[in-house]
């Protein structure tokens, strides 16, 4: 057991066999994941690729268990976007030693343990920094600020921290709170009643999905302070787009959900026909304002 | 003192230890907050927070008297307001009032069939509540994102935002008395009249004590049970709907862990899990009680972990409050 | 026309359970305007004949009439229909309603828009109650009760039905003389109105005071039915038992020893106040009074299950008030409760679980049972009590309830005790295995023990003891010395009457609105 | 067929019916998948996966059929986890057979060191069990981030992996009793023996029929209340370090939902949540039923909603063929 895992790369198979490949999500509840899972099948069907897609809800364990299935079934590659950096690298292993090509998406392994083929994600941290020099466009450098984390989730802390970063060069903008909204629209209405009360003078708030950031602006129509309170968010989903629109949410952080899950499927493909795909693989994250470009 | 006035004041503290406990938080919180928490906005806040939770929290009251319980509930708020939201946009030419009545009575008719349906089965075929219930929290949740295939429904009148956010006689009141907590009040005196005052609500009491003498006596506890958890659904359903106008949106993902929140201002109202025993006012004030804990502990901004270490403890100690008065007055 | 149509008639009732047949093709019909009594052994099939009646059991074949038409009870509500009203042997009541929300369980009065009368409740509970004779507040919640109370509860349920058919299943097991003529009157009264009354008891006095009928069944047959007036006590034993029995009160030869139980002073707030006596070992010592008198109470609180006790108590060499039942096992006392269902049973659990449950310690080694020694030990003291069970197996509550409290003095007597409480020793016990326990008493008196045997039944503590202590209010009223069996039930009324009425509405009613 | 033969046939369903469903469930896995879910490997990952919430189940059981609850569990293992990664951490130049026996042994003291201060909580105070664990739940998540400031605890000693993902005998058996199985297997028996066969499971049964009547026998019914808590949190510990093992990691974030997924497991197993009646060997029988469901909706692809909608059914379905073959064993 303890012999050195391969590179995890099979020799190159130009059959027509039908692959199979193995995804294992973090979620399937936010919009995010089922947009990035639209562009892996999107990817996939030209080569007939047979996708067994399963989601972990946020539970390292659950995600440890689906691999083992993966492992048992004997898929032809493993896509995951792991509920924690850390956690995810025996599994990982465990995949390389049984000679299955390993590719992460959105969330990367920072794990000592395995070897990933290629990693293909957003940088949150530059999202986060997106995010920050919305804001303070929108506050024009001064005010004091909120943001409504879910600290529990590693893409999320690396937003935040890029968030926090950026924000420390502008030194008009104070940020006075930092409370778990659990990525939730019902919890984010609550936190967000909670800060009007304490701080009546916020003037910003980064909300780190939009469900957050549609929780928060509930609470600030209902509160009448859609004048007062800027509030960026992260994603520009339909629904967020809409908000946008009418200027009721400042801005948002794109990332490109569809082109991360087609890109991660084009990795194992690139693996299937030989070809050495690129250890990491990045997205560009963009922002949205619904201004004219 | 005199014994007599002293025991006359223990009787009173014993009997009235949960809002006893209720008033040293809210005491507490006033001071950590430096007066923060009194101020009318965020009294009002902490009780529109409260009110969906609550308004549920009777219903469950009954089931847990009975001797059940309802694992179902925040599911039901999801898929009940997933299915107002589509009802409400799938008429999008009639009158505002007409969508949103169709879109209340959609969530209140399938949250109250949902509840049934658990009911029938737990009277009918002695099934384990626990596993009934559990079963239909899988069933509606995933139900939930198969209506919306997994998207929230926006897009809602805009008549229907009053309902979640608005306030009652504002032009009189002010901002004092927001929609969703009137429905909680009427939903308190509803059900204080159904269960202190009605045969439905007694016999929901014998049930619960002893369902044997309950059948012997005539009572029929099928359909008893079957009620209770027929009426928790129709409160799902109404809370569903208010959620909806709340959030203006229908979402799949709300009320998860609902179900322990709910229980647990059920249990922290001084209501028994073995059933028989609890009081709708119980309930009103657990659910304040744990409403004024999230509040105040947000207010204070303890960050994240520690709000969970918190709030464990603040529960704990409530309680054992509680046990030790609750021993005082048996003394 | 010789006789009226009967009002009850059963035709070849049948019921079986897994192993055991409860009734077998019974058949005897009840006169209206008849007190009928049933009487037969343990596990005889009574209960289960009256559990039919009452459309809580479907027998398996048989017809019952029902003034000449024959009926189908499918539930308890059809049987309240027809005007069939029971009280169980078990109680049935619902602890955390009040005493008068449990005389109307289910039939609450309602007062304006359909919402419940509290004051037309409790008004008509009342009366309820004070025709019964009895001090209960309708308001007091029955868990506070004492047992006699919620027997009386129970009885006052069904007379509030206003039923053609009144059926009571040993009501009179924990009732004094005073409570059970007030119930007879009652039970009269009734029938001279019309109604059919089903008495079941194991008291045979009571058979031939009160009723006009009696039927005795053995191992679920029908053996006869007369009119009490044709036949004897023997006769009945005979015919239940299969055999004559002796001597109802068996002889001892008392040799006291040394002072074994000592109380002083003891007092329990709302239950009983500076209670003192002794009891020397190798006596029997009962303790009586009326109902609620706080006789159970003493019982608990000596045994360390009742908090909150002060004064002063002394087992043998150690002294208490125990601060829990173990710690006053350790000192050497047993204890049997008095309520079967409520205090003893483990009703869902197989009897031998039932009979070792105060004494996992001597059956096992390490921790771990030797299932070989409990089996043999259970299957011996079966044996020893003739308790009629399928087996060490079955589950407790199945058992019938004579059975049921045979279990419960199987699982104290395994092993010696300096001191041995009894509370209502002999509750629902038939004649045969009444004779079979005060045996077993006075052969641990003889071993040594100081036997405290609290009980409603006068002839029973007259028969038994040595003395007689009579308890009213919560104070001991008074001991009798009956070493030479010269007390009377007179002597013991007059004691537990003469200081109950002044003091009545307090203690009694312990849980008075405050 | 005669009579009896068919009685003895209907006994031996009714007696043996939990494992006839999970047989059952097995066929029809079988036939669905077109019998891949019955190879070696795929029943070994099966057992795998159980093997972690089967273990805690054994413990759930006896608090369950003391007639309490404890919602803990999967907190618990969190942070248990958290902290014997951390112990392990704490001393990288001990041998690594001391730093692993180290990480086991702090999990299972801090395990059952918390369970036993829910468990005297719940005897000596009689706070409601639901209330105590659920603030134990809140704490131990709360103390599993804070532990390790949020982020899991990594570069554990290589030699731990075998406890999570390695075989027992492999050289002898191959690749066929994982070592989380043979401890599930190992604390089967254990609790199989402590619950029918000593004075202490004798006491939890009685604890838990008739708590009263259990006093009365002079049974310390606070010492056996506190004890299964105890247990129960040992167990958390034990599988918290497994889990560390399985991840190589200690993450806070495991063990969401344990909670209901075990006390599911040993409901389905016939523990009655009412107390008092309850068996080992059901639990392992539930616990298998709701690992066979997950693996075969996943096997067979079941899109992740429906996942939620077919195993609600299916374990309603169970529970309705359960209550139907005990009634048809009633009569
Ligand atoms: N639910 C049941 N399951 C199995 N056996 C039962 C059940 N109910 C009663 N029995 C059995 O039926 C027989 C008759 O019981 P029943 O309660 O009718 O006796 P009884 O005449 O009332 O006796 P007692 O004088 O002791 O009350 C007993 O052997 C009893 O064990
Ligand atoms: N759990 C309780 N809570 C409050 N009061 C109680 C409780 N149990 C008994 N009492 C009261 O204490 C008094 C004495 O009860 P106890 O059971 O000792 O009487 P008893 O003499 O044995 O009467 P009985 O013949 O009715 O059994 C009664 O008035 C009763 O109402
Ligand atoms: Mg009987
Ligand atoms: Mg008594």
């Amino acid at each position: 057991r303890k012999e050195v895992p391969s590179q995890g790369v099979p020799a190159p198979d130009a059959s027509v066999m039908q692959k199979t490949i193995g995804v294992s999500l973090l979620t399937m509840q936010h919009q995010f994941y089922q947009e990035l899972r639209s562009g892996m099948e999107e990817a996939a069907k030209p080569y007939s690729y047979r996708l067994l897609i399963v989601s972990a809800e946020f539970d390292p364990a659950r995600q440890a268990n689906q691999v083992d299935d993966f492992i048992t079934q004997k898929v032809d590659a493993i896509i995951v976007c792991p509920c924690d950096s850390r956690s995810v690298g025996a599994s990982i292993a465990a995949a390389n030693q049984a000679k299955i090509p390993v590719f992460t998406a959105d969330i990367a392994s920072v794990s000592p343990l395995g070897k990933v083929v290629s990693h293909v994600a957003s940088d949150n941290a530059q999202g986060g920094r997106e995010a920050a020099k919305l804001l303070a466009k929108a506050l024009g450098g001064k005010g004091k600020v909120a943001i409504l984390s879910h600290p529990e989730v590693a893409s999320v802390s690396d937003r935040v921290t890029g968030f926090k970063n950026e924000l420390a060069a502008h030194t008009g903008i104070e940020i006075v709170a930092e409370l778990s909204a659990e990525g939730k629209r019902d919890k984010a209405v609550r936190v967000m009643e909670d800060l009007l009360q304490s701080h009546p003078d916020l003037s910003g708030v980064f909300a780190i999905n939009d469900d957050t950031a549609l929780g928060a602006l509930a609470a600030i129509e209902a509160a009448g302070k859609v004048e007062k309170i800027r509030i960026v968010g992260y994603d520009a989903t339909p629904e967020a787009r809409a908000k946008i629109a009418t200027k009721a949410i400042y801005g948002d952080v794109v990332q490109n959900p569809r082109k991360i899950g087609e890109l991660a499927v084009q990795a194992a493909h690139d693996v299937f026909s030989g070809k050495i795909p690129a250890p990491v693989i990045p997205v560009e994250v963009g922002t949205f304002t619904g201004d004219a470009p | 003192m005199t014994t007599a006035s002293r025991n006359t004041l223990l009787h009173w503290l014993v009997f009235a230890r949960m809002p006893v406990i209720l008033l040293v938080l809210v005491l507490v919180s006033a001071v950590l907050t430096q007066g923060g928490f009194l101020q009318t906005d965020n009294l009002v806040n902490v009780l529109r927070q409260v009110s969906f939770e609550g308004l549920i929290a009777f219903g469950m009251t009954m089931v847990i008297v009975t001797g059940g319980i309802d694992l179902s509930v925040g599911s039901l708020v999801a898929v009940t307001g997933v299915a107002a939201a589509l009802a409400m946009q799938a008429m999008p030419n009639a009158s505002p009032t007409i969508r949103i009545a169709t879109g209340f009575l959609c969530a209140v008719a399938l949250g109250a069939g949902t509840g049934a349906a658990s009911g029938a089965m737990i009277a009918r075929f002695t099934v384990p509540p626990f596993i009934v219930t559990l079963a239909a929290m899988l069933i509606a949740r995933g139900a939930a994102f198969i209506l919306c295939g997994g998207k929230p429904v926006y897009q809602l009148p805009e008549e229907l935002m009053w309902w979640g956010r608005g306030f009652v006689f504002e032009s009189l009141l002010g901002r004092l008395l927001p929609t969703p907590v009137l429905v909680m009040l009427c939903g308190y005196v509803v059900f204080l009249v159904l269960f202190t005052r009605t045969v439905f609500g007694r016999s929901v009491i014998a049930v619960g004590s002893n369902a044997q003498a309950a059948y012997l006596a005539g009572i029929a506890i099928r359909r008893v049970t079957l009620a209770v958890y027929l009426l928790t659904g129709a409160l799902c359903g109404l809370a569903g709907a208010l959620h909806d106008a709340k959030l203006m949106a229908g979402d799949p993902k709300v009320g998860e862990m609902w179900e322990l929140n709910v229980i647990a201002a059920v249990v922290v109202g001084g209501t028994s899990l073995f059933g028989g025993r609890g009081t709708i006012t119980g309930t009103l004030v657990g659910a304040l009680i744990i409403g004024v804990l999230n509040n105040s502990l947000n207010l204070l901004h303890v960050e994240h972990f520690w709000q969970k270490v918190v709030l464990g403890i603040v529960i704990l100690s409530a309680s054992l409050l509680d046990a030790g008065l609750r021993r005082l007055g048996a003394r | 026309m010789r006789e009226p149509t009967p009002r009850v008639q059963f035709n070849g009732v049948s019921k079986h359970y897994p192993g055991v047949t409860a009734l077998d093709g019974v058949g005897f019909s009840v006169a209206p305007a008849c007190i009928h009594a049933l009487v037969g052994e343990n596990g005889a099939g009574k209960s289960t004949l009256v559990k039919i009646l009452a459309g809580a059991v479907r027998a398996d074949q048989g017809v019952i009439r029902l003034d000449g038409n024959a009926v189908e009870i499918r539930s308890a509500r059809a049987a309240s229909a027809m005007g069939i009203a029971v009280v169980h042997q078990e109680l049935n009541l619902a602890a955390d309603l009040s005493a008068g929300e449990n005389v109307f369980l289910g039939r609450w009065p309602r007062g304006p828009l359909g919402l419940i009368s509290s004051r037309k409740l409790n008004q008509q509970s009342r009366d309820v109650f004070e025709a019964l004779g009895v001090r209960i507040s309708a308001r007091s919640q029955v868990g506070e009760l004492s047992l006699a109370q919620r027997q009386m509860v129970e009885i006052a349920r069904a007379l509030s039905l206003k039923a053609r058919v009144l059926v009571l299943d040993e009501p009179s097991a924990v009732l004094m003389p005073q409570e059970m003529q007030a119930l007879f009157a009652i039970i009269r009264r009734l029938a001279t109105q019309g109604v059919s009354v089903i008495y079941i008891s194991h008291r045979l006095d009571e058979v031939f005071e009160l009723c006009k009928a009696v039927t005795v069944l053995r191992d679920g047959r029908h053996i006869s039915t007369r009119p009490t007036d044709q036949t004897t006590r023997d006769t009945l034993i005979r015919e239940m038992v299969g055999r004559p029995i002796a001597e109802e009160f068996p002889q001892r030869q008392a040799a006291l020893g040394e002072v074994v139980l000592q109380a002083e002073g003891l007092s329990a707030r709302g239950r009983f106040h500076d209670v003192s006596f002794e009891v020397q070992s190798g006596e029997v010592f009962a303790l009586t009074g009326l109902v609620g008198a706080g006789r159970s109470s003493v019982g608990r609180a000596l045994f360390g299950a009742l908090p909150g006790i002060r004064g002063g108590l002394r087992v043998g060499r150690t002294r208490g008030p125990f601060q829990s039942p173990r710690e006053a096992q350790r000192a050497g006392i047993a204890y049997l409760p008095e309520d079967r269902r409520l205090q003893g049973l483990l009703l869902e659990r197989p009897v031998n679980e039932n009979m070792s449950l105060a004494h996992l310690r001597d059956i096992s080694t390490a921790g771990v049972l030797r299932k070989r020694i409990e089996r043999h030990r259970v299957q011996q003291a079966m044996r020893e009590f003739q308790i009629k069970a399928a087996g060490p197996e079955v589950l407790a509550g199945t058992l019938s309830g004579g059975n049921q409290q045979k279990v419960m003095i199987a699982r104290w007597l395994q092993k010696p005790y300096r001191v041995v409480i009894l509370d209502e020793p002999t509750r629902g016990v038939d004649v045969g295995a009444k004779v079979e326990i005060y045996t077993i008493i006075n052969r641990m008196a003889s071993a040594g023990a100081a036997v405290l045997l609290i009980t409603s039944e006068l002839p029973e503590a007259i028969g038994m003891a040595d003395r007689i202590a009579v308890m009213a209010n919560g104070a001991l009223a008074g001991v009798l010395d009956n070493r030479i069996r010269a007390v009377t039930q007179e002597m013991i009324l007059e004691l537990a009457i003469a200081n109950y009425v002044p003091r009545a509405a307090s203690a009694v009613n312990g849980t008075q609105p405050r």
